[in-house]
C-alpha cells in the first residue's frame, strides 16, 4: 500500500544574484534551499520538522504542498506525483493536502468576514451549493469559537483565534494531511497550550496526518510521534521524539535541544554552545557542513560529508562521530 | 549600601483614548539594586513595554505618570526636565530592543553610529573608535577593525544585536535594559546572548532589567523576577521561591503551560482560560478574578494589596493572607 | 444571496456615511465640498442660469462685469459668465470621465504586470516607463499633430499622462501582496490566479489608488484647460476655460475681465478637488494627516 | 553598486528605445498620409509623391524603420520644412533658454521647500504645520500657466514691475526677465517638495532606529537632520527626478504667456505653421532629456543609499 506521503532526495533551487554579478564576480546563480531530502508518511502519523531560520524547513513544507516548483527528486501523495502538476490536478490535490501558515492574522484575507473565509475553501471548489452558514457554524464549533464570531474581520481577532480561524478553514474539506508552519509562533505560551490541545483533538476525531515545522523544541513533545532535524536544507538526524528527546545522537540536535532553558532556576542545563552562526547558502562549507561549529569537530569532517545513515534502532543520523548514548 | 540602580514604587500610568482612561499601569514597584540582574516576565498586553517607556520617559504623547516615584541611582525620574532627562539616556541609562533588523539606522555605518552615541566625551575621534572597536570585540564580532565601516544590512540579525548590546554597555551605564533582546534569535542564538549577557554583566557590573516573555531565559540569566498581570505586578522574589513555590495562581498557571517545563507527552496541555481584563472599564476586585482557578469571596470586592511574604517581595492575593 | 452578502450591504453604508461626517467635519473637507458643489451645480444648470454663450455682439466687448454679463464680455462680446458654466461641463465631464478611464486601465495593467510572469512585468515595466516619459505637454502636441485637436484628444492625453503612474502603483502594490501570506494561503486551497486577483488583491489596493486618482482630478482639469489654451483641446466656439483664458490673454492690454473670468473657475475647482482629496486621505489613511493626529 | 548602475542604464536605453518606436508609430503609421499632413489640402499629388519619396515614406516599412533610427542616432532630426536648417541646431539653440527657466525654478523650490517641509514635520500640528500644509496643497492645485497669466496681469501689465516680454540680454536682466517665469513655475514646486519631505520625515521618525537614536540621548537636531534627513531626501529625490519633466510642460505654457524664446514657443509655433520635423524632434529631444535626468537621479540616490550602494547577494 503507497505511504500517504513519500518524497525522494528532493531539491528546491532558488535562483539568486544577478548575471552580471555572476560573470564578472563569480556570484553563484543558485542557491540549494532544500539540497536532497527523503522522508515517509503514513496516515494518522504526526511528523515535525525543526530547524533554525535558513534551514530550509519551511520550503520543504511548501514543497510538499505543491505550492512552489521542485528542480529534483520527486513528491508522491497516496502514490500519485505533487510536484510540477498542471492546475486541475493541482487543485484537486490542495484539496488532499491543506496547510496552515505562520502568521495567525497576516494568512487571514484582510477584508474578509471570517464567514467568508470560512466558506472560500468551499467557494473555491464549487461547493457552494451546500448550506455554507451550517458549515460556517459546524467549523467554528469545531475549532471552539463562538458562532458570533463569524461577522468579524482578521484585525478584530486576538491571536488565539485568528489561528483557530486558520486551522478551521484548512480542515474545512476533510483534507488527509495538514501541514502547520510554526502553528504556534507569535502566541503567547498560555495560547499555545490551547493551539496544541486543539491540533491533537482534531487528529484524533478527523484522523489527520500533520506535517509541523517549527523551531520550538518543547512544543514537539507534546503532537510529534516522529521528527527530523534540519540544517541548510539537510536532514542531520530523524527519528521516534521520545528517543531523540532522550538522547540525541548528531551534535547539532545536542545543541538545539539544550538551548532551550527550562523556567527552572536549578536545571543545570548540560549545554554545548556553538561557535559563530548559520553558514550563508552562497558559501556551502566543505564535508560536513556543520564542522565550522561543531565542538567534537574532527579531521575526517572537513574532508568528507557524511551521509545520512540508520542506526540498529532505525534512528538516521549523519555524522561520523555520533554520540553515544552515554556521552550525553 | 548605594542607591539601588532602578527604584520604581507606585507608578501608574494611564493613556487618553476615545472609550477613556486606559489604566495601563496601576500601582507598580520595581527595585533593581547595583550590579543585579532583575527579569521582568508577562504575557502580551501586561504593560512590559509602556513600564519601559516610562523609565525612558519616552511614553507615546497620549500618555502620562499619573502617580508614583522612579528614581535612578538616587535621582528621581519623574521631576527631570526634558533636557537633563535626554542626557541620562545612552550615560547613565541605556537599551536594547527587540527587534535587530530595525534597530540600527541603514544608512549610516554601525561605526560611525558607536562613535556618535559617545557624543558626550571630550575626547579625539580616534579615541572614541578605539573603545568602539574594542567595546565590538567584547561581543565576539569577527575582524572588528574592518567591520567597523560596514553598514547594518551587512550584519547578520545575531550579529546585529551583539551590536546594539555593544553599544549600550559601551557607556557602561548604571542601568541596562534589555526589551526582549532574545525574542527574534534562533534558540542557539539566544542562548550564546545570553551567555554574553551575564559575562559582559559581570565584567561591567551594571545592574540589568531584563524583560521577556521567555521563562526559562529569565530563570536561568535572572536573580530576581517580577511577574506582570494586565498593568499590575502580580508576584516578584528572588527566582527560586517565584520559579518553584509560586504563590499567586496566575505565576502558576503561567509556569505550568509553559510546554518546555512539561515533560511527558500530553494531549491537555493546562491553558489559562478567559481573556484579558478591559483596562479602562477595570473590575471592582482582582483583575484575575475572571481566570482564576482560585478565586473566592474577596477577590469580587476589591483589589488586593501588594503583601511581603516569608520569602517574596509582593504578592497581590488574598490567598494565605490573615483574613482582612 | 447568503447571508453574508445582506450583512455587508447595511454595514458598508454605515461606513460611507460615517466617512462623508468625518470628511465634512474637516475645515479643509468641508471647504472643498462646498467649492466642488458649486462647480458642479454650475455645470449641471448652465442652461438656466445663464444666457446663450456663442452669441455674439462685437459692440459689446470688454464690458466690465454688471447685472446682465455677470463676469463682463470678451472679445467678441459673448457673455463670459456663459462661457464659464458652459466650459465646466467640458471640464468636468472629461476629467472625471478620463481619470476613470485611466484608472480603468492603469489598474488592470498594474494587476497584470504584478501577478503575470516575470518577462511580461518587465515588459509592462519598460511601456509605462516610456510613456511616463513623455512631458504632458510634448504629448498633447505630438497626437493633436495627427488626430487634431478636439476633447477625446485631451481624453487621450490624460490617459497616456496618469495611466502609467496608477500601474505603476498597482503593480507594485500586488508584487507585494503576491508573496503575503494569505494569498499563499488562497494558493494552497487551490484558488487560481483569476480569483485571487479579483478578490483578494484588488480589494486591498484600490484603496490608496482610488485617493490618489482623487487628488490627481486638479492636475486632468489643468490638463484639460491647459491644451484648450494651446488651442490642442476644445475646438472653439464651444467654451472652455482655458479658451476664455486664452482669449483673455490674447487681448490682456485691453481688458482684464475674460483673463479673471477664465482663471476664476479654474482655481476655485482645482482647490476645491484638492482640498476634498486632503480629507479623504486624512480620514482613510490618518497615518499621514496633516493635523494634530 | 555596479551591477545596479548597468542595469538601470540598460532600462534608460531600452525605455529611450520604446519612446523612439513610438514616435515612429505615431508619425509613420498612423492613418493620414504624413507628406500629405505636412504640405497641406491645397498642394497637388505630384508633390505630396515628390515629397513622399524624399521622405523615404515609400520604402517597406522596416527599412523607413532603420533609416528613423539610424538618423535619430546620428542626430539628423530632419529639417525645418520652412528655413530647410537641421532641426537638432535649431532646437540646441533655444533648448538654453528653457534651462535656465528650469533650472531656475528648481533652485528656488528647493531653496524654500526643503527648509518648510523639515519646519512642518519637526513642528507637527503646529500653526506652521498647519498653514504650510493648507498653502503647499492649495499652490500645488492651481495650474502654473494661471499663475503665469495672473502674475503677468498684477505685476507686469498691472504694476508693471517686470517686464512682461521676451528674455533679456545681459546675465543681470536675464535675471529680471526671469523672476515672473520661475515663480509661476517653481511655487507649485515648493509646495510639493514640502509635503513630500515632511510625509518622508514623518515615516521615518516612526522607525525603531530612530528609537534607539532617542534612547541614546542624541540630541533632537542631530536625530532629525543627521539620522531621518538623511533617508528620507531619498523619496524626495526621486520625485525631483520627474518634477523636470513636469516642469518642461509648464515651460512651454511660461514662454507662450511671457512671450520667452524656447524650445516650447519653438514648438507651439511650429504646429501653428504645421511645421512636423521641429514638433517630433522637440518631442523627441525632450524627452530624452527627461530620461537621462531621472536616470542620473536614480543613479545618485543609489549613491547615497548603502543598501543599494554596497548591495550584498546573500
Amino acid at each position: 500500500m503507497n505511504p500517504l506521503l513519500a518524497v525522494e532526495n528532493l531539491v528546491v533551487r532558488f535562483p539568486v544574484g544577478s548575471a552580471i554579478g555572476h560573470y564578472f564576480k563569480g556570484e553563484p546563480r543558485s542557491i540549494d534551499a532544500v539540497a536532497g531530502v527523503s522522508l515517509t508518511m503514513e496516515p494518522g502519523e504526526t511528523l515535525a520538522v525543526v530547524g533554525e531560520s535558513g534551514s530550509g524547513k519551511t520550503t520543504l513544507a511548501r514543497a510538499i504542498a505543491g505550492l512552489i516548483p521542485v528542480q529534483e527528486g520527486a513528491v508522491r501523495f497516496e502514490g500519485r506525483p505533487v510536484a510540477n502538476l498542471g492546475a486541475a490536478a493541482r487543485k484537486a490535490l490542495h484539496r488532499q493536502i491543506a496547510m496552515i501558515f505562520q502568521d495567525p492574522v497576516g494568512s487571514l484575507s484582510p477584508r474578509f468576514s471570517v464567514r467568508g473565509l470560512l466558506a472560500e475553501p468551499f467557494r473555491i471548489h464549487g461547493l457552494a451549493a451546500r448550506d455554507l452558514d451550517a458549515e460556517v457554524t459546524r467549523l467554528l464549533g469545531l475549532v471552539g469559537l463562538p458562532p458570533a464570531i463569524a461577522e468579524r474581520h482578521p484585525h478584530q481577532l486576538s491571536g488565539g483565534q485568528a489561528r483557530r480561524v486558520g486551522v478551521a478553514r484548512a480542515i474545512a474539506l476533510s483534507p488527509k494531511l495538514v501541514i502547520a508552519d510554526e502553528p504556534t509562533a507569535g502566541l503567547d505560551v498560555s495560547v499555545q497550550g490551547e493551539v496544541l490541545n486543539l491540533l491533537n483533538e482534531l487528529r484524533e476525531r478527523l484522523g489527520l496526518s500533520m506535517l509541523i515545522i517549527t523551531h520550538n523544541l518543547s512544543i514537539l513533545r507534546h503532537i510529534a510521534d516522529r521528527m527530523a532535524i534540519m540544517y541548510l536544507g539537510r536532514f542531520v538526524e530523524a527519528g521516534e521524539t521520545t528517543a531523540i528527546f532522550a538522547g540525541p545522537r548528531h551534535p547539532y540536535s545536542l545543541a538545539l535541544l539544550s538551548a532551550n532553558p527550562e523556567p527552572d532556576p536549578d536545571a543545570r542545563p548540560r549545554r554545548i554552545a556553538l561557535e559563530g552562526e548559520v553558514p550563508s547558502l552562497l558559501a556551502r562549507p566543505a564535508g560536513c557542513e556543520f564542522h565550522g561549529r561543531c565542538p567534537f569537530v574532527q579531521a575526517r569532517c572537513r574532508q568528507e560529508a557524511p551521509a545520512l545513515t540508520a542506526g540498529p534502532d532505525g534512528r538516521l543520523v549523519a555524522c561520523h562521530f555520533p554520540l553515544e548514548p552515554a556521552a550525553n | 549600601m548605594s542607591a539601588p540602580a532602578l527604584a520604581i514604587e507606585h507608578l501608574s500610568v494611564e493613556y487618553a483614548t476615545a472609550a477613556g482612561p486606559l489604566h495601563a499601569l496601576r500601582d507598580v514597584g520595581i527595585e533593581v539594586a547595583a550590579g543585579e540582574i532583575v527579569g521582568l516576565v508577562g504575557e502580551s498586553g501586561c504593560g512590559k513595554s509602556t513600564l519601559i517607556q516610562a523609565i525612558l520617559r519616552l511614553l507615546a504623547p497620549n500618555a502620562k505618570i499619573t502617580a508614583g516615584r522612579m528614581a535612578l541611582a538616587g535621582v528621581d525620574l519623574i521631576g527631570l526636565d526634558p533636557e537633563a532627562m535626554r542626557k541620562l539616556r545612552g550615560d547613565r541609562m541605556s537599551v536594547v530592543f527587540q527587534d535587530p533588523m530595525t534597530a540600527l539606522n541603514p544608512v549610516l555605518t554601525i561605526g560611525r553610529q558607536m562613535v556618535d552615541i559617545q557624543y558626550r566625551r571630550r575626547e579625539p575621534r580616534a579615541q572614541k573608535r578605539r573603545r568602539a572597536i574594542e567595546m565590538l570585540k567584547r561581543v565576539h564580532i569577527p575582524d572588528p577593525e574592518s567591520r567597523f565601516d560596514q553598514y547594518p544590512h551587512e550584519f547578520s540579525g545575531g550579529m546585529r544585536q551583539r551590536i546594539a548590546i555593544a553599544m549600550a554597555l559601551m557607556a557602561e551605564p548604571v542601568l541596562f535594559i534589555a526589551d526582549e533582546p532574545t525574542t527574534a534569535l534562533d534558540a542557539t542564538l539566544e542562548v550564546a546572548t545570553i551567555e554574553l549577557l551575564k559575562a559582559l554583566q559581570r565584567e561591567i557590573g551594571c545592574a540589568i532589567l531584563f524583560v521577556s516573555h521567555h521563562l526559562g531565559v529569565v530563570a536561568e540569566l535572572c536573580d530576581r523576577v517580577n511577574v506582570m498581570y494586565a498593568g499590575e505586578v502580580v508576584e516578584s522574589g528572588p527566582v527560586r521561591p517565584v520559579f518553584q513555590r509560586p504563590q499567586h495562581p496566575y505565576t502558576q498557571r503561567l509556569l505550568a503551560c509553559d510546554p518546555a517545563r512539561v515533560h511527558e507527552r500530553t494531549r491537555h496541555l493546562p491553558t489559562i482560560p478567559g481573556d484579558l481584563p478591559d483596562l479602562v472599564a477595570l473590575p471592582p476586585g482582582c483583575v484575575f478574578a475572571d481566570r482564576c482557578p482560585k478565586v473566592f469571596e474577596p477577590c469580587r470586592r476589591a483589589p488586593p494589596p501588594a503583601v511581603k511574604t516569608a520569602e517574596l517581595e509582593a504578592l497581590r492575593c488574598y490567598l494565605g493572607q490573615p483574613a482582612s | 444571496m447568503s447571508a453574508a452578502a445582506s450583512t455587508a450591504k447595511p454595514a458598508a453604508a454605515r461606513r460611507a456615511k460615517s466617512a462623508l461626517r468625518r470628511v465634512l467635519s474637516e475645515p479643509l473637507g468641508l471647504l472643498g465640498s462646498l467649492l466642488v458643489l458649486l462647480a458642479v451645480l454650475g455645470a449641471g444648470f448652465a442652461g438656466f442660469l445663464a444666457p446663450d454663450p456663442i452669441a455674439m455682439a462685437p459692440i459689446d466687448r470688454f464690458l466690465a462685469p454688471s447685472m446682465d454679463h455677470l463676469l463682463g464680455t470678451d472679445n467678441l462680446g459673448r457673455d463670459l459668465f456663459a462661457r464659464v458654466l458652459y466650459g465646466g461641463r467640458i471640464a468636468l465631464v472629461v476629467s472625471l470621465g478620463a481619470t476613470a478611464a485611466s484608472l480603468l486601465l492603469g489598474v488592470a495593467a498594474g494587476l497584470v504586470a504584478g501577478y503575470g510572469p516575470p518577462w511580461l512585468d518587465n515588459l509592462l515595466l519598460l511601456i509605462f516607463d516610456a510613456l511616463k516619459s513623455f512631458p504632458t505637454v510634448m504629448l498633447a502636441l505630438a497626437l493633436v499633430t495627427l488626430l487634431g485637436p478636439s476633447e477625446w484628444a485631451v481624453v487621450l492625453v490624460v490617459i497616456v499622462a496618469n495611466a502609467p503612474s496608477y500601474a505603476r502603483m498597482a503593480r507594485t502594490q500586488t508584487m507585494s501582496l503576491r508573496h503575503a501570506q494569505f494569498v499563499e494561503a488562497e494558493r494552497s486551497l487551490g484558488a487560481g490566479a483569476g480569483r485571487i486577483i479579483a478578490s483578494h488583491i484588488l480589494p486591498n489596493i484600490v484603496g490608496p489608488i482610488l485617493i490618489v486618482a482623487s487628488m490627481d482630478i486638479p492636475v486632468v482639469i489643468a490638463i484639460e484647460a491647459g491644451m484648450s489654451f494651446l488651442g490642442l483641446g476644445v475646438r472653439p466656439p464651444t467654451p472652455s476655460w482655458g479658451t476664455i483664458l486664452e482669449s483673455g490673454f490674447e487681448y490682456i492690454q485691453d481688458s482684464p475681465w475674460a483673463v479673471i473670468a477664465g482663471g476664476l473657475p479654474i482655481i476655485i475647482t482645482t482647490l476645491g478637488f484638492t482640498f476634498l482629496g486632503e480629507a479623504l486621505r486624512d480620514t482613510f489613511d490618518p497615518k499621514l494627516a496633516t493635523g494634530p493626529r | 553598486m555596479l551591477t545596479y548602475a548597468a542595469k538601470r542604464s540598460g532600462l534608460a536605453l531600452a525605455v529611450v528605445m520604446v519612446v523612439m518606436a513610438l514616435l515612429f508609430v505615431m508619425i509613420y503609421l498612423i492613418p493620414g498620409d504624413p507628406a500629405r499632413v505636412a504640405l497641406g489640402p491645397r498642394a497637388s499629388q505630384a508633390l505630396i509623391d515628390e515629397l513622399r519619396s524624399r521622405m523615404g515614406l515609400d520604402k517597406p516599412v522596416w527599412v523607413q524603420i532603420v533609416d528613423f533610427y539610424r538618423s535619430v542616432l546620428t542626430g539628423n532630426l530632419g529639417n525645418d520644412v520652412l528655413s530647410g536648417e537641421s532641426v537638432l541646431t535649431i532646437i540646441t539653440g533655444q533648448m538654453p533658454y528653457t534651462l535656465d527657466l528650469i533650472f531656475g525654478s528648481m533652485f528656488w523650490s528647493i531653496l524654500v521647500g526643503i527648509p518648510l517641509g523639515c519646519l512642518s514635520a519637526m513642528r507637527r500640528g503646529s500653526l506652521v504645520d498647519q498653514v504650510t500644509a493648507v498653502l503647499s496643497v492649495s499652490v500645488i492645485a492651481v495650474p502654473a500657466f494661471v499663475i503665469a497669466v495672473y502674475l503677468l496681469l498684477i505685476f507686469a501689465i498691472g504694476l508693471q514691475w517686470f517686464p512682461a516680454i521676451g528674455a533679456g540680454d545681459d546675465p543681470l536682466d536675464r535675471a529680471y526677465h526671469l523672476v515672473l517665469p520661475s515663480i509661476a513655475l517653481g511655487l507649485g514646486w515648493v509646495g510639493y517638495i514640502a509635503r513630500m519631505l515632511r510625509a518622508s520625515i514623518l515615516e521615518v521618525q516612526g522607525e525603531n532606529h530612530v528609537r534607539t537614536a532617542r534612547a541614546f540621548g542624541l540630541p533632537e537636531g542631530k536625530i532629525v537632520f543627521d539620522y531621518v534627513l538623511r533617508i528620507a531626501i531619498l523619496p524626495t529625490l526621486t520625485v525631483l527626478g520627474i518634477g523636470i519633466g513636469q516642469l518642461l510642460s509648464s515651460a512651454v505654457f511660461a514662454e507662450i504667456v511671457f512671450a520667452r524664446p524656447g524650445i516650447g514657443k519653438l514648438v507651439y509655433d511650429a504646429i501653428v505653421t504645421r511645421n512636423y520635423p521641429i514638433v517630433t524632434g522637440t518631442v523627441l529631444v525632450t524627452t530624452l532629456f527627461f530620461v537621462l535626468v531621472n536616470l542620473v537621479a536614480d543613479l545618485m540616490i543609489a549613491w547615497l543609499d548603502p543598501r543599494v550602494r554596497r548591495s550584498l547577494h546573500r
